[in-house]
């Protein structure tokens, strides 16, 4: 949306501010330890933030989001190996990665996005146990092995700051993608399907349509979030990149943040990643962890719709008024 | 304009629908009567491409609607309410309705300019003072018109309104009538009309059809129709000259 | 019987209901009027206690029951037929009416109530083994009716029992509600069929925006012009 | 032989399906009547595993009769838990949403306090009847899994009784489908709510016994178990008690099945692949919901 | 006694010995016993005067069981704590990812590593000593079924594999010896751990006559395997047991049916190297244990190696610490030990047995502390 207003401009200044500071970090000789973990930062910023569009936008919760991020793993892990990709070749080639994540999500979408509500969240998670015991079990694809792929040949500071550029602008591209869509036609959209997809219909959304290409897209960033993190770790393997852990941690990101904007899983991730670091430095893990799960609770009591909902000037809030409750059975 | 012919709907062993024919043409205002359960709803929710016909087909300035999914249908100039009212909860009404303007047969596809349409449309409805609020802080009725002005966003051929009189008083319905007819002649569009309110029925309708368990058992100028043995029997019931 | 002294309901930033009182004797069938969003249902919610009430009293046989939960409202005595039906879609009809006689007191009566109702209505008896969701819209009043008869209510409220049944069938529900106060049920009718409500009923109040504007015995208010004008289009 | 073999597998996956129905009903009446997606519902079920462990071990009382203290005690802290903490968000805007990050919050905190007391090796209910066999003809039955089944059956029954012809138990379903309704029918909503919800967790203390009498558990065991609860309600139907325990059953003779006849490791994948198949085809579950 | 090396020591910076182990989580109930055998070595080199003078200390972060984790915590102990030397890490899929971390910021790396795979990626840093090596796990059992006279060795096979790598690098020994031994594979299947249901499995190698049954899993897919066989009164000549029938617990949940299952190991807490006795000692005192448990002498003896390089190179400089141990030989409570281009030390082929509720070595002959059992008897 073109608006120029001085705000808006401000906003836009700081923010190119704080990105021009964050890709100098690196470059500032801190220790390693720090690049890899604002890395891992980026990386659940991109994970949630393309998850919110099908997850937050769309209101279809993928529970198996972390294939997506998996196979983008494989795809550039293998293309590298079998090719014998130089760096640069597999840094490029984690977007052909990214694309076959889309396309799987477009395949296994179509019979998927049919179902609504827990139901898809039910079988994207077994999608994502589908994927992860196959490929455990195909052994050209190293199967319980793993697979291992060359690291770049310079220093590891040098590296790790190539590999933390390249996440920072797969994020930056990631937000501005979420917030694009969030203002746009396809996003009004996603809106409709998301609060009652027979009403979108009766106004002419085409929501398997719309659905499928939020998904694709969604499942695009993942893929090449994935491609990046194996050449970060040099080795992959099933449990490491299929982990169901981490497609729960991102919905929880998203809707921490609250899944509505494009912010919410930016603030959510972010803030997630940074209490679980601190929490485990400076506490003992199980401890620590009890917190953590303090926090969700605090978090949804206090603010039920997600931190960013919480911080937002309130529109009065209706309560869900009963009259005229669908009643089952009921023609729509 | 919209014809549909032989048309069958069953769910499970009961016949929803059976054989019904029908035919509404260009500005008529039609209405749809009969019995609760009768099948009104389901002969919009066919038409509509929410549930599939078991039998007959629908078709819209002579092409064949039936089988394409809802959303070609809207795409198409069907226009619907739903009897049970479903405003999209987190959205403001302008919102509610930009997104049909955005996705429907306006040719507008940029946000703002959505909006201002979404207003205008509003405004028609007069639903204007409320357009930033939320549907959950509107009445029944204003819901109702809520329906209405969606429907009128993605700016349809005909519209199908389930019952938009229903609990209405008299002076109510007088007005609600004068903006079916405003709906027709300042949007040319067709409407057709499922009603109880015989009141609103007879004084918008340029026609009436009936339906009697799945059946269409009257069609016609709404006196005939009213005064119908079957559609007397049925439906309207004896008292009904003197209410 | 009951009594409502200067009710003030808000939701959020709206005041629904600004000073109502009104009165419902014993055995009378008062009728409540009044246009879309006048505050009726939210009247009867209050009563009910479905609703937060903001300052106002209400007492039924003198008895202070402002601040009473909804269940213990309903142990009284006061049932009300929710606008809307809200049945339990997935029980049978006989669940339904089984619900209906929750509580202790009505429990033990169930069976003679059930059987009055099926009297009352014999299409429910034919069908008591359907969900309730399924049910015809006409079918689905009669069963909210016949749930609040099974609570063997001393007052009955009713929100707008009419509304979407074909004609026939609102006659009908009209006619029973009208038998039933005959019967010496108190009923507290709320409708937007004015004509025939006043029509049946023996005191009326007619609310707008959120205050009774007036109040009389009903056949005085079909006579009267602004409810004439505004509400039968006469 | 082969028939046997065949048979066998069958009645071993019935087995164990039928202690996944058994975990899997609370979870199921917690989601279909309120709304609440309990993430910590396995969590709850694996405290009274190691409860039952800690009396079997320091007191030689049985895992079985272990639950005559666990379950009350199941049921009454859950009755808390709801009064102080889900109470307040079943009426938030998305209450799914919200409660399943209220519930995996708790699920974290209940893990780590296991791990606090129990420490993170993981467990196996040792009875002097786990090793016996039950020999039927040619079948064999290991006890603890016919514990195990007909705990299971014993508590799917009877939930599904209070459910259908208990009064309190009708109540729970009409207060979740209409709650003003049924708030107007003189039922009291906070009351439902708190023993709908404590028996949801029972349940699952009955459950979480029975599948330590299966598997070895360990503090973050509830996780996996979690993945199998989803798969049985959603398979059975949100909120239907039978369609859980059949949806347990036929995941397990699916399970038992393959386990006979594939080579190991393709069980999981079709299994769940199986159940993508089914959610695809029969996207409300197999048997009509119904609450 | 425990105060007193700090005062000793008070003038001198400690050497810092950083990294992760999983102290929750999956891996766990390992991962607290390495933990403990390399705090009991810290404590034994500290009252010994410490490593080059200085007192040891450790900077133990819990990954969790989580290989990301212990990735990124590989990084904070070397970038941010800036120690002075990287413990070994567990389990195998930590240590793979891990090894190439250590090798980037060239840090000397003992540990298990990641079976024979992880050691081919031409690591210059990393070693096994001793190594968890799969590939290496029954070769003892192998070599000492080659004495049994061929009429009397198991003719078929049934191999259950759980699914992961340790499981995949044990199919190793396994495939090389049945081959040379004649022993023909009737069942080959991976099982996805946690294991649902072991009655099949015993059920189809009942069926098809398997005389040698090889379980290549963990404890409690172990246990479940043995209570099956013996439900369904399945008697092979031998069960071969990957991993977990080494552990205590082992005995304690299986009594009497545990008995007679051979294993693998690298070390052994009755093997007559120096520093054995001493470690059993400790666990005896400390945790009521009769020989330490394996993990506990994994913990130890990757220190001790570390510990020997230190004091050999004189330094705390990785490149020479790495250049002694290639050139060097380190004595550890499993043995002698000099690594080569791989970082690997020799084959090493102990094989246990568990006869009379205690692990006894079997293979080489030479530490056998009691003779095997075979064929094992039948249930009952
Ligand atoms: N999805 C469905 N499954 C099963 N039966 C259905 C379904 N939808 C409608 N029916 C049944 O079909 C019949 C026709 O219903 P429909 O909603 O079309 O009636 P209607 O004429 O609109 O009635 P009303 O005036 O009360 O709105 C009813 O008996 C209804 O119960
Ligand atoms: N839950 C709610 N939250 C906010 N405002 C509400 C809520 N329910 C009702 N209102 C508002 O309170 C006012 C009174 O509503 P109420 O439903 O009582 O009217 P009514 O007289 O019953 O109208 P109708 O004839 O449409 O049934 C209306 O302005 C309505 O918008
Ligand atoms: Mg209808
Ligand atoms: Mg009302």
């Amino acid at each position: 949306m073109p608006d120029n207003s001085p705000s808006k401009r401000y906003w836009v200044f700081a923010a190119v501010f704080v990105l021009f500071c964050l890709a100098l970090f690196p470059w500032l000789g801190p220790p390693v330890y720090f690049v890899s973990f604002l890395f891992t930062v980026f990386m659940y910023i991109v994970l949630a933030t393309s998850w919110n569009i099908i997850g937050g936008y769309a209101g279809y919760l993928s529970f198996g989001h972390v294939a997506f991020f998996g196979i983008g793993a494989y795809a550039t892990v293998m293309m590298a190996n079998l090719l014998n990709l130089s760096p640069i070749g597999t840094v490029l080639g984690t977007i052909p990665s990214g694309a076959i994540a889309a396309l799987i999500a477009v395949i296994i979408g179509y019979p998927c996005l049919a179902l609504r509500g827990p139901y898809f969240a039910v079988i994207t998670l077994c999608f994502a146990f589908v994927v992860h015991l196959a490929v455990k079990n195909f052994s050209f694809l190293g199967g319980a092995d793993g697979l291992w792929i060359k690291s770049m040949e310079l220093p590891i500071h040098v590296s790790r700051a190539i590999l933390f550029e390249l996440m920072l602008g797969l994020t930056v591209i990631t937000l501005l993608a979420s917030m694009r869509i969030a203002s746009s036609k396809f996003g009004a959209g996603l809106r409709a399907i998301k609060e009652d997809e027979d009403v979108a219909q009766t106004m002419a959304v085409n929501a398997p349509r719309l659905k499928i290409q939020a998904f694709a897209v969604s499942a695009f960033f993942p893929g090449v979030a994935g491609g990046i993190f194996a050449y970060y770790l040099t080795y992959i393997h099933p449990d490491i990149v299929f982990d169901v852990n981490i497609s729960i941690l991102i919905v929880l990101m998203a809707l921490f943040g609250g899944g509505t904007s494009w912010l919410g899983p930016l603030v959510g991730a972010t803030a997630l990643t940074f209490i679980n670091e601190g929490l485990s430095t400076f506490v003992k893990a199980e401890f620590a962890r009890i917190i953590y799960g303090c926090l969700f609770i605090v978090v949804i009591v206090f603010m039920p719709n997600g931190i960013i909902e919480f911080f937002k000037p309130r529109k009065t809030l209706p309560e869900e008024t009963s009259e005229d409750v669908a009643q089952p059975g009921s023609a729509p | 304009m919209l014809k549909g012919s032989g048309i069958t709907k069953r769910f499970g062993g009961l016949v929803a629908l059976s054989d019904v024919d029908f035919e509404v043409n260009r500005g008529e205002i039609v209405g749809l009567i009969g019995p609760n359960g009768s099948g009104k709803t389901t002969l919009f929710n066919v038409i509509s491409g929410f549930y599939k016909p078991d039998g007959g087909e629908v078709s819209l300035l002579g092409e064949r609607i039936s089988g394409k999914p809802p959303h070609r249908i809207a795409a198409m100039g069907i226009g619907r309410t739903f009897q049970i009212v479903r405003p999209l909860m987190d959205l403001t009404l302008v919102e509610n309705v930009a997104i049909a303007v955005l996705y429907g047969r306006m040719g507008i596809s940029e946000s703002t300019e959505a909006k201002d349409k979404a207003y205008e449309i509003l405004r028609f409805t007069g639903l204007a003072a409320k357009a930033y609020s939320l549907p959950g802080q509107l009445v029944l009725e204003d819901r109702k018109r809520l329906e209405v002005a969606r429907a009128l966003g993605s700016r349809p051929e005909i519209i199908l309104l389930d019952e938009v009189f229903a609990g209405l008083n008299r002076k109510e319905i007088l007005g609600a009538i004068e903006l079916t007819f405003r709906i027709r002649d300042e949007y040319r569009v067709t409407i057709f009309m499922i009603e109880h309110v015989m009141k609103a029925i007879m004084e918008s309708c340029s026609r009436i059809m009936a339906l009697h368990h799945g059946v269409k058992i009257a069609d016609g100028k709404p006196e005939e129709v009213a005064n119908h043995p079957e559609v007397i029997r049925a439906y309207l019931g004896a008292d009904y000259a003197g209410n | 019987m009951l009594g409502i002294n200067a009710l003030e309901v808000n939701y959020q930033h709206l005041r629904a209901l600004r000073g109502v009182s009104l009165k419902v004797e014993k055995s009378d069938l008062t009728a409540l009027i009044g246009s879309n969003g006048s505050g009726k249902t939210t009247l009867l919610n209050a009563v009910s206690g479905l609703v937060p009430r903001s300052s106002g009293t209400i007492t039924w046989e003198g008895r202070d029951i402002t601040n009473l939960m909804p269940d213990a409202i309903c142990r009284l005595g006061i049932v009300q037929v929710p606008e809307g039906r809200k049945l339990f879609p997935k029980m049978t009809v006989q669940e339904n009416l089984e619900m209906g006689a929750y509580l202790p007191e009505a429990r033990a009566k169930s069976v003679q109530t059930i059987r009055r109702v099926f009297d009352l209505f014999p299409r429910l008896a034919e069908r008591r083994n359907q969900a309730s969701g399924l049910l015809s819209g006409g079918e689905q009043q009669m069963l909210a009716l016949g749930r609040s008869l099974m609570s063997c209510p001393r007052l009955l409220m009713l929100d707008e029992p009419s509304l979407g049944l074909a004609p026939i069938v609102a006659s009908e529900i009209f006619r029973i509600v009208s038998d039933l106060n005959r019967d010496g049920l108190t009923v507290l009718l709320v409708s937007q069929e004015v004509l025939y409500t006043l029509s049946i009923s023996k005191y009326a109040y007619l609310l707008e925006s959120g205050k009774i504007t007036l109040a009389g015995p009903a056949a005085a208010l079909v006579e009267d012009p602004r409810v004439k004008s505004s509400y039968l289009g006469i | 032989m082969k028939t046997v073999l065949v048979l066998q597998s069958l009645l071993s996956g019935i087995m164990m399906g039928a202690v996944y129905a058994l975990l899997g009903v609370g979870f199921s009446l917690t989601w279909g009547v309120m709304k609440v997606i309990n993430i910590a519902h396995a969590a709850f079920g694996l405290i009274a595993a190691f409860i039952a462990y800690t009396l079997l071990n320091t007191w030689r009382i049985d895992p079985i009769v272990s639950l005559v203290f666990t379950t009350p005690f199941l049921f009454f802290a859950a009755a808390f838990l709801y009064r102080i903490l889900i109470n307040p968000i079943t009426r938030a805007k998305e209450v799914i949403v919200s409660s399943m990050i209220l519930t995996f919050g708790m699920a974290i905190i209940l893990e780590n306090l296991m791990l606090v007391i129990w420490g993170p090796d993981p467990r196996l209910l040792t009875t002097w009847y786990t090793s016996k066999v039950l020999v039927v003809g040619p079948f064999y039955f290991q006890y603890p899994r016919v514990a195990g089944f007909l705990m299971a059956m014993a508590g799917v029954l009877s939930i599904h009784f209070f459910l259908k012809k208990t009064y309190t138990g009708k109540a729970v379903r009409a207060a979740w489908q209409q709650s003003e309704a049924a708030q107007l029918c003189g039922v009291n909503l906070n009351w439902i709510s708190t023993i709908t919800f404590g028996l949801a967790v029972a349940s699952a203390g009955a459950g979480g016994v029975a599948m330590a009498f299966l598997y070895s558990f360990e503090p973050h065991a509830h996780n996996l178990w979690l993945v199998h609860l989803f798969l049985v309600v959603i398979v059975g139907g949100v909120g239907n008690v039978l369609g859980t325990a059949a949806a347990g059953l036929l995941i397990g003779i699916i399970t038992g099945l393959s386990l006979a006849f594939l080579p190991y490791q393709w069980v999981n994948i079709l299994t769940f692949g199986l159940l993508m198949i089914v959610l695809v085809l029969r996207p409300q579950g197999l048997f009509t919901s119904e609450v | 006694l425990v105060a007193l090396p700090c005062f000793v020591f008070a003038a001198e910076k400690p050497i810092v010995i950083g990294g992760s182990l999983p102290l929750t989580g999956q891996a766990a109930e390992t991962g607290v016993w390495i933990e403990r055998g390399m705090k009991f070595w810290a404590d034994e080199t500290n009252a010994k005067g410490g490593l080059l003078g200085r007192p040891v200390e450790f900077k133990i972060y819990d990954d969790e069981s989580n290989a990301q984790k212990a990735v990124t915590f590989a990084e904070k102990a070397i970038t941010v704590d800036k120690v002075d030397l990287l413990f070994g890490g567990y389990p195998g899929t930590a240590a793979r990812a891990v090894m190439p971390v250590a090798e980037k910021h060239q840090y000397v790396y003992v540990s298990m590593g990641g079976h024979m795979k992880s050691f081919e990626q031409g690591y210059k840093f990393s070693f096994g000593a001793p190594p968890l090596m799969g590939e290496w796990w029954y070769e003892g059992f192998f070599q000492w079924l080659e004495t049994v006279p061929p009429d009397k060795r198991p003719k078929k096979a049934a191999v259950y594999t759980m699914n992961n790598p340790i499981g995949g690098s044990l199919m190793d020994s396994i495939n090389r010896w049945t081959k040379k031994l004649n022993i023909e594979i009737a069942i080959d299947e991976r099982y996805d751990l946690p294991l649902p249901d072991a009655t099949p499995m015993i059920f189809k190698a009942k069926q098809m006559n398997c005389d040698i049954f090889f379980a290549n899993g963990l404890f409690s897919d172990g246990v479940m395997m043995i209570r099956a066989a013996k439900a369904l009164d399945y008697n092979p000549k031998a069960i071969v047991q990957g991993i977990g029938s080494i552990v205590p617990a082992w005995l304690k949940e299986l009594g009497k049916d545990g008995y007679y299952v051979f294993s693998g190991t690298s070390l052994h807490n009755k093997l007559s190297y120096p520093g054995n006795d001493k470690l059993n000692a400790y666990v005896k005192e400390k945790f009521k244990l009769d020989g330490y448990p394996e993990y506990f002498g994994f913990g130890y003896a990757w220190m001790q190696t570390l510990g020997q390089a230190v004091e050999g190179a004189k330094s705390l400089d990785q490149t020479k610490i790495r250049d002694w141990l290639r050139a060097n030989e380190v004595k550890t409570i499993c043995g002698p030990m000099t690594f080569d281009e791989k970082g690997l030390p020799q084959p090493i082929n102990f094989c246990t047995q568990i006869i009379d509720g205690q692990v006894e070595l079997i293979w080489p002959e030479k530490f056998r502390t009691k003779a095997p059992v075979y064929p094992k008897p039948p249930w009952n």
